[in-house]
């Protein structure tokens, strides 16, 4: 039948054209290529280097060379090596905060919305509680109560704390989702609420939770730079946001060396721009209306 | 077999649940087997919170929902996966009915997985087979396609084919052909006439006073949470009696003959009162046919 | 505050701050780190300048010279063994116009009697204090501790007991004590959130007195901002004095003539204290003093002193005393017992005490053959402390001694020195004072008690050494024994090796010539006093800084 | 709508009383002790003496009770408005230490707040409707959104304060004044202010814009919009509505962004040395100052709830819709 | 003749290519009539209520013209076609819930649009009261916000706004579908009204329920996959339709009276085809049971008698 012959061909044509238009989204090929370059800079550079970030090897603060390509340190550590081993810790802590992040604000957001009643104003509640604390302050506090800061618990702090928008936006979608009567027909199959939540409602969800992990990466990125910057960073390794504090601390505007401070910084910008941008190009192939724009 | 007595359903609505809106009204009915019973009544007049209540989907405030003598209010959840087996629903909109990002068959999956996991794949298939060719579906034609690829004809059929799988009593049908063309509607109408003739019990909700005409034995009239007039079919609407129904019958248009060809006067209907007051009581007024009392 | 016809006015305190000349005003920072809030010496913590500008000491002590010399008091002198009897200055007058009189000394001394005085502990071993005339006191001791009671006279700030009576108890440890009456060259003008202004004062006694002027018409102390703010400041001439560690600053100077520091040329800064590592000596292995010496040997603080620090601190002595005690130096037992940065003779030293690398990881074991895994301790965001650190754990760690740096919190660092839950930290609370007897207190001081709030953090416990240090305290400068008991103490030290000195930490001190010069400093041979305004400095001598400063014109 | 504002007073008041207990526990959760520290930090160092001060000063801050006594004393304290004594500032109230900071604060959050909001918001309605804005402006805003602050703010110290020098680089004023209303000090308090503001402006300008494009966008496409359209209204016409609508929702969300106001703006305000009560609050928790960082706590949890319950308010009120959910209506 | 619509295509573009969602429509409309347009889901009725006031973003004006009262209508250019809307043609929405500025009051956002039109509110303020009463709604909604108007309310305000200047053309797109029965006959009462009072010459009604037009149209329009194929007086196309398709659609239309036992009701098999690479010829015929082999060229609209139009090869049969 001809009729079906079309269908065939329309179905795929669903289902390719997300992909089809994520491929040509001239954003979302800028974005990834951004991060996805960096980030292999920083999984891959430190094998490539022989030093640790923070060993003397070179000259006192010296201008960018061939030898040192990011110039050296007030202390003469090279600038391109902790460059890249502060690009390797970013990403940890962006992935794990907020992976983390996700985790909670997915587990309460499903539940609030999906329950509703008691449990959503209880839920609702705890989420108030955790924005109206003033995050920045508790989250210095905490990590000053760490004796030992490192990357992950430093991610994982971050993670506890930036939750609450993603649980709120993934509440009002459950709650829209869960009156759609494919989810009605799951409960007379006798599904149970765990299973019609993860089999009924995250999948329709997916795009917007795939935006919401990229937004709370990039803010994990950006709030654990913060962090280092105010020197609450992981105590022994190196970040971008570290790099930034030692940089003001020991007056490197004052000796003129900007390669001191200036990569850290255009780095996070790069990588969270680029998440940013990556988002606002998959909103386009997910949302046709601004497609069309 | 399915009976229904005196339950009452309220909502609470606005903001933080600051108020109770009462959608349903001392409702009472039974269905028996081969019967459809078909629920008519303006937008909001609580026909599909009468539907999910008998799919349990909402919880009942108030009265008991018997099947086969057994209130099903009170049965826990694993007295709910029973229930089931003999009572499921099909939904007026075909498409949100089926999850768009799944394939369509997904829904007889998980009746499978569910209900039959030790059934045999092949066993199963020719089951799935026969269920589809009870509605009319060739197997070949919906199984492994999208609910976007299908019509709204086929989804809904395929949804009455999952039903079917399961031997069930009693199927619950809100609004299922409004949302389709006019002559894909007459395929599924057509398909609960010939579930009712193998002995299905069929609550059939509608707006549309033709096809509950067409299809049904009894019918329920329902306004404001509360029924106003029900009774066989025939005689209720040959033979309206509350203000309402006839008003409600009036304003049907029909092909052949058009409302100025024979005005009905349209009569002042009281508004709606106290929700929470119980409502007018029905009277007999004729053999299988009764009325509220109009106040 | 500012008056509104000030224009016309001559009396230089009722100008307001913007009215302030600039050649006429003295801008520091560097030493407060908190809003000025607190005028009463009597309880902890005060706005800079109150010590030395406002209330005054009776004695000044130089470093340098070792001398104590009268100050408020004109003179002061042991009468008998344990009589001590003081003669005030004539003509002290205190900024509300009263005299200063014997009865404050008194008062200022009785206060002590209250247990939470910063100095009540003089009461343990003080006996009585008593007016002999307007002038005079009399002090009277159980004991005479000659180097605590030196401490006490250029330490203790005499306050006015006119207003001070009328204090409750309450108010004298936690009032604020606003509007100071004070009796130095300064009185308060005017403060705010990040400075405090203060306005010289026309009657201050030692213009008369000693013919001292201060310069300054005014001096405005900053609240201490980040270095590059300071730094950026110091540049523009906005600020004349910055008494805090700014990096860098050694490569400025040679580009800029307009900034001076106390030295020409390395090491910049004169020695304020002395930074330590901390061994924990209740464990093992540090319960050693042969593996303790193995870590001095092992340990490079030349290259601390260049990397870290670029060249502004100097190495210390392995006696651990500051260079002003150069003169107790005992070069034999330095030559005996020394050590220096000798990586070889680290390990040899390890190996003849027993210690040697068995399972082949590269780090020696326990005598026990159990690893050895120790962390030292700073606070993180020191960043001078966590790059010295992390040399010193690297040269460690090259003779064979699992040391890795960790950086905690400044709290938790507190928490770990004082109950003793650590294995090595850095620590310099051992500083400029009138008397090696300090230092030795801060190394050995007993008993050993669950807390060590801030003496003995090593927690070692030798009998001798604190026998003698408290010899030492009670042993008169110019004793001849005074030296011989600085000697053995050194030597007991280089063996014990309670903490292991690596190198001084400065008096701080960067000075613009921008618009005030002659800065105060340690070339040639006039042996200047510190450029400083920490306020415990200006009891040692740094108000002279202030009367030799010269406008730039 | 009465009932309404009740059962959101009363939501607000719990979690207020949670907030303010979660701040009253988290510096005591810190490591160290406040007293030594206080002690150390002004070289208290006399043996012998030390411990009577540290009794006498623990005593004085009340921290020699039982926690659960503390936590009571607390709120008793609370409720007559005292928050206490600072350690790190002792003697001063921590009231009157806040006080002080917190114009500082206002003075550089409010205006980067209110002008980046307008002025975001402003490009993005216009962005929305030019091909050519949108291919500019929005990358630019999506590079702006994720400059990290402090970056931002060393940049502009960098070129504007130390290479350029037009600027100073810290502090709110110079040191040769003193607040007051004269045009020298406003000139100059002006001066100080205007790196840290740009560097918070600059950030925040790009979010409302983003975020106003889209909305514009989607108001534009919105059923009114179309039939509007349909009946020949101008575009004129029509985008002013989509404007007016979209900026529903930044109206309320620029009443959140105002609740954090009082937390200062942290890195700005290290990275410039601008005094305010981001550094406050640094300094708090250098110096484990409990009574400080209890008090700043309190302050943003107020001002984050006000802001709340305000942005609650005003949404009510400009938007008609809300106003019938509220009443239980359908729609 | 009101409206006189010439062989009008409009495409959509989509990332596959055009769909042709009108391909070859022709039809005139007389003053005064209301002419109702039906035929199943997709068929491209809403497109051309559409394509006659205004082309969305992804519609495209391929070919053919639109007569009003002699003019032509520039429906492929936006701006020129903003002076007829309104004016001459008017549009009353399928969403009519929310076709008003939710935060405007309903008499601000009326004056915005008339001022913005260059008339004056003032002006039209009495007439705008006396429709609305007609209509049974009081003067004071013109103060209320949208959403404090019940469903049935917004639709009669819509009504009232869209008629407002007296449009030559009035499109109404599927305006009773989401009404109960009752509020759908005073719905479509009140545009027989507005036509008889002259608030407007001529209607399109679009709707797939062929009994509601039935009642309110003077001629009806039977659409098939972007073509009209039969185009009649409401009675003959009730009574005596000519068009194999018209004749199954109205087959399957159940009237109140019919009962299951008594007769079944048949339903058109298949489905229609897709536009974005419809078949040639007649597109009817895969599912017509009348197709042959001539069905393969596209059949020509003929007049069958006055009045009656109907594309199909097989009329005589
Ligand atoms: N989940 C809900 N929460 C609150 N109120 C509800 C809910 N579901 C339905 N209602 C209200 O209950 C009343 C009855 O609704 P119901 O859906 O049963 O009507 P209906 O007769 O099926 O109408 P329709 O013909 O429009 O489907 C309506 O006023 C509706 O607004
Ligand atoms: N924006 C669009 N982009 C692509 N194709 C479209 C678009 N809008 C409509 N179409 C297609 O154009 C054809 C005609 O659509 P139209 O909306 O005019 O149908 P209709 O007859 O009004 O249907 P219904 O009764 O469901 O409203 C359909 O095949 C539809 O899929
Ligand atoms: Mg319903
Ligand atoms: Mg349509």
């Amino acid at each position: 039948m001809t009729t079906d012959v079309m269908l065939t061909a329309d179905t795929v044509g669903q289902r390719r054209e997300n992909l089809y238009f994520a491929l040509r989204n001239p954003k979302v090929l800028i974005g990834l290529t951004i991060v996805v370059g960096l980030a292999l800079l920083g999984v891959i550079g430190p094998f490539f280097l022989s030093a640790t970030p923070n060993e003397y090897i070179g000259p006192k603060s010296e201008a960018p060379s061939a030898d040192h390509w990011l110039g050296t340190t007030y202390f003469g550590q090279d600038v391109f090596t902790q460059f890249v081993h502060g690009l390797r810790s970013s990403y940890l802590v962006g992935s794990l905060g907020g992976l983390i992040a996700f985790v909670i604000g997915m587990s309460v957001g499903f539940t609030a919305g999906y329950r509703g009643g008691l449990v959503d104003e209880f839920l609702n509640m705890l989420t108030n509680v955790v924005l109206v604390l003033p995050a920045l302050a508790v989250l210095i506090v905490i990590s000053s109560y760490l004796e030992v800061r490192g990357v992950i618990s430093q991610a994982v702090i971050i993670g506890l704390f930036s939750w609450p928008w993603v649980a709120r936006a993934v509440r009002a979608q459950t709650f829209t989702l869960r009156n759609r009567d494919y989810v009605d027909l799951a409960k007379l199959t006798g599904k149970r609420p765990g299973q019609i939540i993860m089999r009924e409602i995250m999948p329709n969800m997916a795009s917007y939770l795939l935006m919401s992990v990229i937004l709370l990466f990039g803010g994990a990125i950006l709030f654990a730079a913060m962090l280092d910057f105010i020197g609450m960073g992981p105590s022994n390794s190196v970040s971008l946001g570290s790099m930034m504090q030692q940089a003001m601390a020991w007056s490197s505007l004052h000796l003129g060396l900007w390669w001191w401070f200036v990569p850290p910084g255009a780095a996070i910008t790069l990588i969270v721009g680029g998440l940013y941008i990556t988002n606002v190009g998959l909103d386009e192939v997910f949302n046709p209306k601004l497609r069309e724009k | 077999m399915l009976e229904l007595e005196k339950v009452w359903k309220s909502y609470r609505v606005g903001s933080l649940g600051s108020k109770k809106l009462t959608a349903v009204r001392d409702v009472s009915f039974s269905i028996a087997p081969g019967e459809v019973l078909s629920v008519v009544g303006e937008s909001g007049s609580g026909k599909t919170t009468v539907g999910k209540m008998v799919l349990q989907l909402i919880s009942v405030s108030k009265g008991a929902i018997r099947l086969d003598g057994e209130d099903i209010t009170k049965t826990g959840k694993r007295g709910l996966k029973e229930y089931y087996r003999n009572v499921q629903g099909v939904f007026q909109d075909p498409f949100s009915s089926y999850n768009p990002i799944f394939r369509a068959d997904r829904v007889l999956e998980m009746v499978k997985e569910s209900y039959f996991p030790r059934v045999k794949r092949s066993e199963w298939d020719s089951k799935v087979e026969d269920s589809l060719q009870s509605v009319g579906l060739e197997a070949g034609a919906v199984l492994g396609k999208y609910p976007h690829q299908l019509s709204g004809g086929q989804l809904q059929r395929m949804l009455i084919a999952r039903a079917l799988l399961l031997d069930i009593k009693v199927l619950v049908a809100d609004e299922i052909i409004s949302m389709l063309d006019a002559s894909t509607r007459i395929d599924v109408l057509n398909l609960l006439g010939s579930l009712k003739e193998r002995g299905l019990a069929v609550l059939f909700v509608t707006h549309d006073l033709s096809l509950a005409n067409y299809i049904s034995e009894r019918v329920i009239i329902m306004r404001h949470g509360a029924i106003v007039e029900t009774g066989a079919t025939g005689k209720v609407f040959g033979d309206p009696r509350h203000p309402y129904s006839r008003n409600l019958l009036a304003s049907v248009p029909q092909l052949h003959t058009k409302w100025s060809e024979n005005p009905i006067p349209v009569v002042e209907l009281e508004p709606d009162g106290d929700r929470s007051r119980p409502p007018a009581p029905l009277t007999k007024v004729d053999e299988r046919h009764w009325v509220a009392s109009v106040g | 505050a500012a008056c509104t016809d000030s224009g016309s006015s001559e009396d230089p305190e009722n100008l307001s701050i913007e009215q302030f000349p600039r050649n006429e005003t003295l801008y520091t920072t560097g030493t407060a780190w908190e809003p000025p809030s607190d005028w009463n010496p009597v309880n902890p913590g005060q706005a800079t300048g109150l010590n030395g500008l406002g209330y005054e000491t009776l004695y000044l002590f130089d470093p340098n010279t070792q001398e104590l010399s009268p100050w408020l008091a004109e003179s002061g002198e042991w009468t008998e063994d344990l009589v001590f009897e003081l003669k005030l200055r004539d003509g002290i007058t205190w900024s509300d116009g009263e005299e200063m009189t014997a009865d404050d000394v008194k008062y200022t001394v009785e206060l002590g009697q209250i247990e939470a005085v910063p100095y009540a502990n003089v009461w343990d071993w003080l006996a009585g204090v008593e007016v002999v005339d307007d002038l005079t006191v009399r002090f009277t001791f159980d004991e005479a501790r000659h180097q605590e009671w030196d401490n006490f006279l250029f330490t203790t700030e005499i306050v006015p007991e006119h207003v001070f009576a009328e204090y409750s108890e309450d108010e004298i440890l936690t009032g604020a004590n606003e509007d100071p009456v004070v009796s130095g060259p300064y009185t308060v003008h005017s403060y705010d959130q990040d400075r405090i202004a203060w306005v010289k004062r026309d009657d201050w006694w030692a213009t008369e007195a000693l013919d001292l002027e201060v310069k300054p018409t005014y001096i405005v102390d900053i609240v201490n901002t980040s270095n590059e703010v300071t730094l950026n400041q110091l540049i523009q001439g906005e600020i004349d004095l910055s008494n805090n560690f700014l990096p860098g600053i050694s490569d400025l100077l040679e580009g800029d003539p307009t900034l001076s520091t106390y030295y020409s040329e390395a090491p910049y800064m004169a020695s304020a204290n002395t930074a330590m590592l901390i061994p924990n000596t209740t464990i093992k292995p540090l319960d050693d003093p042969e593996f303790r010496r193995a870590m001095a040997f092992a340990i490079s603080p030349g290259e601390i002193v260049d990397s870290v620090y670029s060249g502004i601190v100097s190495e210390a002595s392995p006696t651990g005393l500051l260079p002003i005690w150069q003169d107790f130096y005992d070069q034999g037992a330095i030559s005996e017992a020394g050590f220096q940065f000798e990586p070889s003779d680290a390990q040899t030293i390890l190996a003849d005490a027993g210690y040697e690398d068995s399972d082949g990881d590269g780090f020696v074991e326990n005598l026990d053959g159990e690893a050895v895994s120790m962390t030292l301790n700073v606070p993180s965001g020191w960043t001078d402390w966590e790059e010295a650190s992390r040399s010193i754990a690297e040269d460690l760690r090259d003779v064979g001694i699992n040391v890795t740096e960790e950086f905690i919190d400044a709290g938790a660092v507190d928490d770990a020195r004082t109950t003793g839950d650590f294995q090595l930290m850095l620590n310099n609370w051992s500083g400029i004072t009138n008397s090696p007897w300090g230092h030795y207190r801060y190394l050995y001081q007993l008993p050993v008690q669950d807390n060590q709030g801030t003496a003995n953090f090593s927690r070692i416990e030798n009998e001798e050494a604190w026998q003698l240090t408290q010899e030492l305290a009670a042993t008169a400068t110019d004793d001849p024994h005074y030296a011989e008991i600085i000697a053995e103490l050194e030597r007991i030290s280089m063996e014990e090796m309670p903490a292991i000195p690596i190198w001084y930490n400065g008096v701080w001190a960067q000075s613009s010539n921008q618009v005030w010069t002659n800065w105060p400093s340690g070339d040639g041979d006039t042996p200047g006093v510190y450029p400083s305004v920490w306020n415990e400095m200006f009891g040692m001598g740094s108000i002279y800084m202030l009367t030799q400063l010269e406008s730039a014109g | 709508m009465g009932r309404y504002f009740r059962r959101k007073l009363l939501i607000y008041g719990v979690t207020f009383f949670i907030a303010v207990t979660i701040n009253f526990a988290i510096p005591r959760l810190m490591p160290g002790d406040p007293v030594a520290r206080m002690l150390t930090r002004n070289k208290v160092a006399n043996v012998e003496s030390s411990e009577a001060m540290r009794v006498y000063f623990t005593d004085l801050f009340g921290l020699d009770v039982p926690l659960w006594q503390q936590y009571l004393n607390y709120w008793a304290a609370l409720f007559k408005g005292d928050l206490g004594v600072s350690v790190f500032a002792f003697p001063s109230p921590v009231t009157s230490i806040i006080l002080d900071a917190l114009p500082y604060t206002l003075g550089l959050l409010l205006p980067s707040i209110l002008l980046s909001w307008f002025v975001g918001n402003s490009l993005g309605a216009v962005a929305a409707r030019s091909k050519w804005l949108d291919n500019t402006a929005l990358p630019a805003s999506y590079l702006l959104t994720a400059v990290p602050y402090m970056w931002l703010a060393i940049l502009l110290a960098w070129v504007g304060g130390v290479i350029l020098g037009w600027f100073p680089v810290a502090g709110g004023y110079s040191f040769a004044l003193r607040p007051s209303f004269t045009w020298v000090f406003i000139v100059d308090l002006f001066h100080h202010w205007v790196l840290p503001f740009l560097s918070l402006f600059l950030v925040a300008l790009g979010g409302w814009a983003i975020g106003m494009r889209n909305l514009v966008i989607y108001e534009l496409e919105s059923d009114y919009s179309n039939y509007l359209q349909a009946l020949g209204a101008p575009r004129r016409l029509v985008r002013r509505y989509a404007f007016r609508n979209a900026m529903l929702p930044q109206i309320s969300g620029l009443a959140l962004q105002l609740g954090v106001v009082v937390g200062g703006a942290l890195v700005t305000e290290v990275v410039f040395a601008y005094p305010g009560l981001g550094s406050l609050l640094l300094n708090a928790i250098q110096n484990q100052d409990f009574f400080l960082l209890q008090g700043i706590l309190l302050f943003i949890v107020i001002g984050v709830l006000l802001f709340n319950f305000l942005a609650d308010v005003v949404y009510v009120l400009v938007d008609p819709r809300t106003r019938l959910g509220l009443e239980g209506g359908v729609s | 003749m009101a409206l006189d619509v010439n062989d009008l295509r409009v495409h959509y573009r989509t990332t596959k290519g055009d769909v042709r969602a009108l391909d070859g429509v022709s039809f005139s409309i007389a003053d005064g009539e209301i002419v109702g347009l039906a035929g199943e889901s997709g068929c491209g009725k809403t497109t051309l209520g559409k394509s006659l006031i205004r082309l969305d973003g992804r519609m495209r004006h391929v070919g053919g013209n639109v007569l009003l009262d002699g003019d032509e209508l520039p429906i492929g250019n936006d701006r020129a076609m903003n002076k007829h809307r309104f004016k001459d043609v008017s549009i009353i929405p399928q969403y009519s819930m929310s076709a008003m500025n939710p935060t405007r009051r309903i008499g601000k956002m009326i004056a915005d649009l008339l001022r913005s039109r260059g008339l004056s509110y003032r002006n039209l303020k009495d007439e705008l009261v006396h429709r609305l009463e007609l209509v049974g709604l009081p003067e004071r909604v013109l103060d209320n916000y949208p959403i404090e108007l019940s469903g049935g309310m917004k639709q009669r305000m819509v009504m009232v706004l869209s008629t407002l200047l007296d449009p030559s053309l009035l499109i109404a797109d599927e305006i009773t579908s989401a009404l109960d029965v009752s509020n759908q006959k005073a719905v479509a009462e009140t545009l027989v009204r507005f036509r008889d009072m002259e608030f407007v010459k001529s209607m399109i009604v679009v709707t797939h329920d062929l009994s509601l037009v039935y009642q309110i149209a003077d001629t009806i329009m039977i659409m098939y996959a972007g073509r009209i194929v039969e185009k009649a007086p409401a009675e003959t196309i009730v009574k005596a339709p000519k068009h194999p398709y018209t004749k199954a659609l109205i087959s399957a239309l159940p009237e109140v009276g019919l009962e299951y036992g008594d007769k079944r009701l048949k339903s058109i098999p298949g489905k229609p085809p897709q536009l974005l690479n419809p078949p040639t010829g007649c597109r009817f015929r895969a599912r017509c049971p009348l197709a042959s082999d001539e069905c393969a060229e596209q059949p020509p609209m003929v007049d069958v008698d006055g009045g009656h139009q109907a594309a199909c090869w097989k009329l005589e049969d």
